[in-house]
């Protein structure tokens, strides 16, 4: 099976089969839903896929299946979107969905935002960022779409300053242009890492996405320098191929991680880490 | 006990992973034996002062092996996407990592096979050449049997580092122990996961490597 | 049969340039055997590695065949191979099989049907007197017991020659009498052509027709076996003669006899064929007025006739001691005066 | 040309990266050699039939050997913070991937050294005890000279596979070439960084196989 | 000094048992040179690995000099081990040492000095014969130079007990000479007692004062040299006592001697001692009506007198031939009659 780590076991089932199936699946979405219908959507581990197991059962319902495919990287769920073997994902928010579909050409739509992990920056020793030193290390994760973000929110705390002419979306660090306490930037770190960086780096920032944060048993709200707020682009959506755009089934996921059940899941469940958003 | 050791652990997913495991490793490991068994043979005879002496051909070989063992194991993965789709129609799942977890595997195994060979007696060698034998004879009834036990050992040493690349290949869906580890219980933090996980393939390798040592100790008769 | 002209094999290392064969040329007939001795290092398992090539020659050619071996191709090689049997001075057995698959091995190389292998393997394993060894593999055997392996297994392909390097050293009297005896019979039988490294002279004496003693890569003397033991030209030659009255050459104990008796004379006989059978000490004895003493020797039949050495003492007068030294040589024995009276 | 070619590729990145390639592996592969070295001499010694025949000792060699080869190496790093930590009072940058690969890769060359020390000729091993030598001499003048082909074609091969594993301990900082053609140039999609990485790579490994071979050679007077 | 007492070893194999030793009994004095023989597979490698612990016995004791070497501790066993040098029958050199470092190597483990393991090295590849080839590694010397690394390395460390696994059977007489002689002068001046496994008989007779004759694992004969070759027991010594003569058991040839002369006896004279020296051949010629022709036969000094046998043919009236054969077993010479007029 394709590397699937779903919860429920009517996803289980459908692993199995995941192999033969996978090129009857795009006819099946055609002919739309006379029988119950299967869509396959492709998630990172969290908190993604969390929230999508979350909905199967109240999918099952409305006789659809969903399929969840779960991703380590943030490469293979567009190319396989546009290959068909997805019916959607979700694991992007939306600058980095708008950069991919430029740069690549994908042609994909945005069926709505469910959710966004609001970025913090941390440090063990440093209490406030007033009190940051000269040639401190600031730490961020290895995920390119994060890095803008970070550098964003540094900037809106006046520790840097970025080049006006680039998008703060595909800004990097070879973009600042002002650094006056000689920040050194440390980019290359696995996401889920970040935690252990706080906790052993304590003379650095470390800019955490929340679920992380959580997880490491940090209380964003409290610990956090400076935490973005629900202004952020930094929405996580649901994607699918420009054709799909009125596809019932999705319309219907979309709808239903929108629901009341899902946002009260993700609230409870996340504390804050992870906010649901019904714009 | 279980729910209470690993409460976040799916007894059916740890299930499904090990399957993985044990489908990608074992046939990656029988596509390795072959085709490292097969430029073994060739890095070694063409070598200088061997059967097949051949600049030309060592050197080709010795490029193509070198080469494989170089690349990082994801690039590897993302280079053999066009070969990977045409063998299998697919570039997803446990199967379409067996291209690049052979291709990875089988330069490095070359590389103990050709050690492997270099040990056997040249006296042997001899013996067999001074009796007519063809080079086809040599390999099969001299080369191989006297470098079994190299042989073998350097097949459970790479089978289980198969193992360690399958966590790897959880880029492109391949699934596995090691995927389940880094996806479920890592990124969420569920370390209890990553222990069962961990311990699972904990006894596949030392399943391997039990009956790996049985087999070189039934066969070594020196 | 094996023609070898002006073979030459230089090996180099860092530090020297050794020449291990030195411009050797020979002719081996068809269904001789033929001895190599010389001392150790003097090339001969160099010399016998490059008659089927497991050497390559630095110069020269080795006719087999009237053809040349050094100029075949590959393929050729290997066939000709099939038919040249090799024991190895180090045996060089497959560890990996059994003393029977051992044997077998050089034919299942020529591709001989499995009734056949089996059949031929539990003969040789007979003959060799390994039987119930079958299933041991090398590391179970004794040294001589690995060398009849290779011994077998040398034979088992019906050769048309065999190379011999130090066949029986490892061996016991007992076991090296019956390997010889099985290669004389083999010789006969088929007319094999035997070439062999020894440093056992007895060997050479029991089996060879023809011998070549080789010093520092030459040959230095070759010809007849009896020729090259009644005439020894060089010094390692005759030394290597020595071996075959192995007390003979402990000159240093013969001193001591010869020097408690003053009066006496010393002299050396040397049987060379037909002579050996009379009666020639006897006659003396008669003959002439003086006593006969044996003091070292060795004599025995061969096949040209009896050949051996015998130093005997004579007590006489002068006069009498010349006239039967005189006698003694008229008979056709060759004398040598050691010590005069 | 550099330009033209390779739009992407900034000449700095690229020199540090592979500095920090060449730094890691060097440094990983003296301390791979070193804790393979004891570990294999620990397996083979303490075998049936050998020197120092010991069950327990060596159950628990091959426990720990087996187990470092089994963990997936990024749980492996994980395992290790506390460590690395301690032992280099930082878990960031190149330095701090080192013990990952140093425990990662010794195992691994462990039981390369085992399979090189099991074709030592039984008779010079015997050869040694009659004249009375500690099991000390034994080792540093017979089992490690004797064996020193298969020990050297050994490291060869684990620091070849080294270079792979640095690509994986990008995910903590480290930096290298198969890190900078993961981020710079997978993520963003620019290939060109990738062909200049694994060009770059590839060198490395071809003058690390040269080398080995090489000395393999000067070496081997069989 | 060493005393040997019930030792057996049984190896196991899936389909046999072998009782390679088999409950041997012995004592071996210091400064002794004691041989083994026995035919191939009789136990003599296991039996001389078994002093050295090399093969744990099955059961049964060795001690040196009153220590029971199979109860000592490692390091015991180990500084004993230093002082008892061991040759092996395959040598068992590494390949990854020339020829002086190979015969350092017993030196440095014993912990000698620099300056004295270059001293000691030097003079005994001098001794062995081995002068240009220090710097060669093994797979660049030929089988004989091979076995004398390995004498060389035996005698490094100056042992009190040498113990030698066919270390000659690869060289050729002129180098095995030389080899024994240093044995001996080394056991003469230092008292080295050496326990030495030969096929080779005339080793045994030149240098050893003892032999055991072995045969399927038991030691079936012990005692002096001369004892043993006058008055051999079983068959196997027998066998191996022949080989003195190298001629003598040859005896279809002899045969064909016997019948040519149907009115001769053909008698078989075994000296012992100082009977040889006696002048017995001319002193029959002298005193009875009879025709002396000596068919075959070596004879020879030993330390303890004249040792030999002579095939004669007697030719004469039947009366005189009694007598004639009266006479020598007089004399105090051993006769048999091989065949009546
Ligand atoms: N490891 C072993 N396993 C089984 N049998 C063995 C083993 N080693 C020796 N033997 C057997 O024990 C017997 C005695 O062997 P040993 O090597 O002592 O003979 P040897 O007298 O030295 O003979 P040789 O003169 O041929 O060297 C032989 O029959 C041999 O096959
Ligand atoms: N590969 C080699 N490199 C360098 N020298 C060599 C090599 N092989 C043999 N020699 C040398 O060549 C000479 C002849 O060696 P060869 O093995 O032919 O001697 P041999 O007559 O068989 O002696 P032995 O009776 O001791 O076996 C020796 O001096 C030896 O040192
Ligand atoms: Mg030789
Ligand atoms: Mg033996």
């Amino acid at each position: 099976a394709c590397g699937t780590t779903d919860n429920e076991e009517e996803a289980e089932n459908s692993n199995t089969e995941n192999e033969t199936e996978e090129t009857a699946e795009e006819n099946n979405e055609e002919e739309a839903s006379t029988e119950k219908e299967t869509i396959v959507v492709g998630a990172s581990s969290v908190p993604h896929a969390e929230i999508l197991e979350e909905a199967v059962p109240l999918l099952e319902e409305e006789g659809i299946e969903l399929q969840i495919e779960t991703y380590q990287d943030y490469v293979f769920p567009n190319d396989d979107l546009e290959n068909g073997t997805l019916d959607a994902n979700y694991f992007q928010h939306i600058p980095y969905l708008e950069t991919q579909m430029e740069e690549k050409g994908f042609d994909f739509v945005n069926l709505g935002g469910i959710h966004f992990e609001p970025m913090g920056i941390y440090s063990k020793n440093i209490e406030n960022l007033e009190d940051v030193q000269e040639g401190t290390v600031v730490i961020m994760s290895n995920s390119v779409s994060d890095h803008g973000r970070v550098l964003a929110l540094l900037e809106s705390e006046g520790l840097i300053k970025l080049d006006e002419n680039v998008d703060i979306v595909d800004a990097t660090v070879n973009d600042v242009v002002e650094n006056p306490l000689n920040l050194e930037f440390d980019t290359d770190i696995d996401a889920g890492f970040l935690p252990e960086f706080y906790e052993r780096e304590a003379d650095s920032l470390v800019a955490i996405n929340t679920n992380y944060a959580i997880e490491a048993g940090l209380t964003p709200s409290e610990d956090s320098l400076v935490i973005e707020g629900s202004d952020t682009p930094y929405v996580n959506v649901i994607a699918a191929r420009s054709e799909d755009e009125n596809n019932e089934a999705l319309q219907k996921l979309v709808e239903v991680l929108r629901s009341e059940e899902i946002q009260n899941f993700i609230n409870e469940k996340y504390e804050g880490a992870v906010v649901p958003v019904s714009e | 006990m279980l729910k209470e050791w690993f409460p976040n652990v799916i007894p059916e997913d740890l299930w499904i992973a090990t399957q993985e495991t044990l489908y990608m490793t074992s046939i990656a490991v029988i596509g390795t034996l072959i085709l490292g068994i097969i430029l073994g043979l060739l890095l070694f005879l063409t070598d200088r002062g061997n059967l097949w002496e051949n600049r030309v051909i060592y050197g080709i070989t010795a490029i193509v092996v070198n080469v494989f063992r170089a690349i990082p194991f994801i690039i590897l993965i993302l280079l053999l996407f066009p070969f990977t789709d045409f063998l299998l129609g697919t570039i997803r799942g446990w199967k379409a990592a067996l291209p690049a977890l052979i291709i990875g595997a089988a330069p490095f195994y070359a590389r103990l096979v050709e050690i492997g060979l270099k040990e056997v007696d040249k006296g042997v060698i001899e013996a067999a050449k001074s009796m007519g034998a063809r080079t086809h004879t040599i390999i099969m009834k001299v080369l191989l049997p006297e470098s079994m036990p190299a042989l073998i050992s350097g097949i459970t040493v790479t089978a289980i580092a198969l193992i360690g690349y399958t966590a790897m290949a959880g880029v492109i869906g391949a699934g596995g122990l090691g995927n389940l580890a880094y996806l479920q219980g890592f990124q969420r933090r569920d370390f209890d996961v990553v222990l069962a996980c961990t311990i699972l393939i904990i006894i596949i390798v030392f399943i391997l490597q039990v009956i790996g040592d049985l087999l070189t100790k039934a066969i070594d008769k020196r | 049969m094996i023609q070898i002209k002006n073979l030459k094999k230089v090996f180099e290392t860092k530090k020297q340039k050794v020449q291990a064969v030195d411009d050797v040329s020979l002719e081996i007939e068809q269904g001789e055997i033929f001895g190599v001795i010389g001392y150790s290092g003097a090339g001969k398992s160099t010399f016998i590695r490059l008659i089927n090539r497991l050497e390559e020659p630095t110069s020269g050619s080795i006719e087999i065949h009237d053809k040349d071996i050094t100029k075949m191709s590959a393929s050729e090689l290997r066939l000709k191979r099939q038919k040249i049997g090799m024991i190895f001075q180090h045996f060089n057995l497959l560890w990996s099989r059994t003393v029977f698959d051992n044997i077998a091995f050089p034919l299942e190389i020529a591709g001989a049907p499995k009734a056949k292998i089996k059949e031929k393997v539990k003969e040789l394993i007979h003959l060799v007197g390994l039987s119930g060894k079958e299933s041991n593999y090398p590391s179970q055997l004794s040294g001589g017991q690995k060398q009849r392996v290779g011994i077998a297994r040398a034979l088992a392909n019906d050769p048309e020659v065999l190379l011999c390097d130090e066949a029986t050293s490892a061996l016991d009297p007992e076991t090296t009498d019956d390997i010889l005896d099985l290669l004389v019979s083999i010789n006969k039988k088929l007319g094999l052509t035997i070439i062999l490294i020894t440093h056992e002279m007895h060997v050479i004496q029991k089996i060879c027709h023809r011998v070549a003693v080789m010093e520092n890569g030459k040959v230095v003397e070759t010809g007849e076996v009896l020729d090259v033991f009644v005439r020894p030209q060089s010094k390692t030659t005759k030394r290597f003669v020595q071996q075959l009255n192995p007390l003979e050459h402990e000159q240093d104990k013969l001193k001591e006899f010869i020097n408690q008796h003053d009066d006496s004379e010393v002299i050396k006989l040397h049987f060379i064929g037909n002579n050996a059978k009379r009666a020639l000490i006897s006659e003396i004895a008669k003959n002439f007025e003086v006593e006969v003493n044996i003091l070292q020797g060795s004599i025995a039949p061969t096949q040209e006739g009896s050949y051996g050495t015998l130093y005997i003492q004579l007590n006489g007068n002068s006069n009498v001691l010349t006239d039967t030294i005189h006698y003694i040589q008229k008979a056709g024995v060759e004398v040598e005066v050691l010590k005069h009276a």
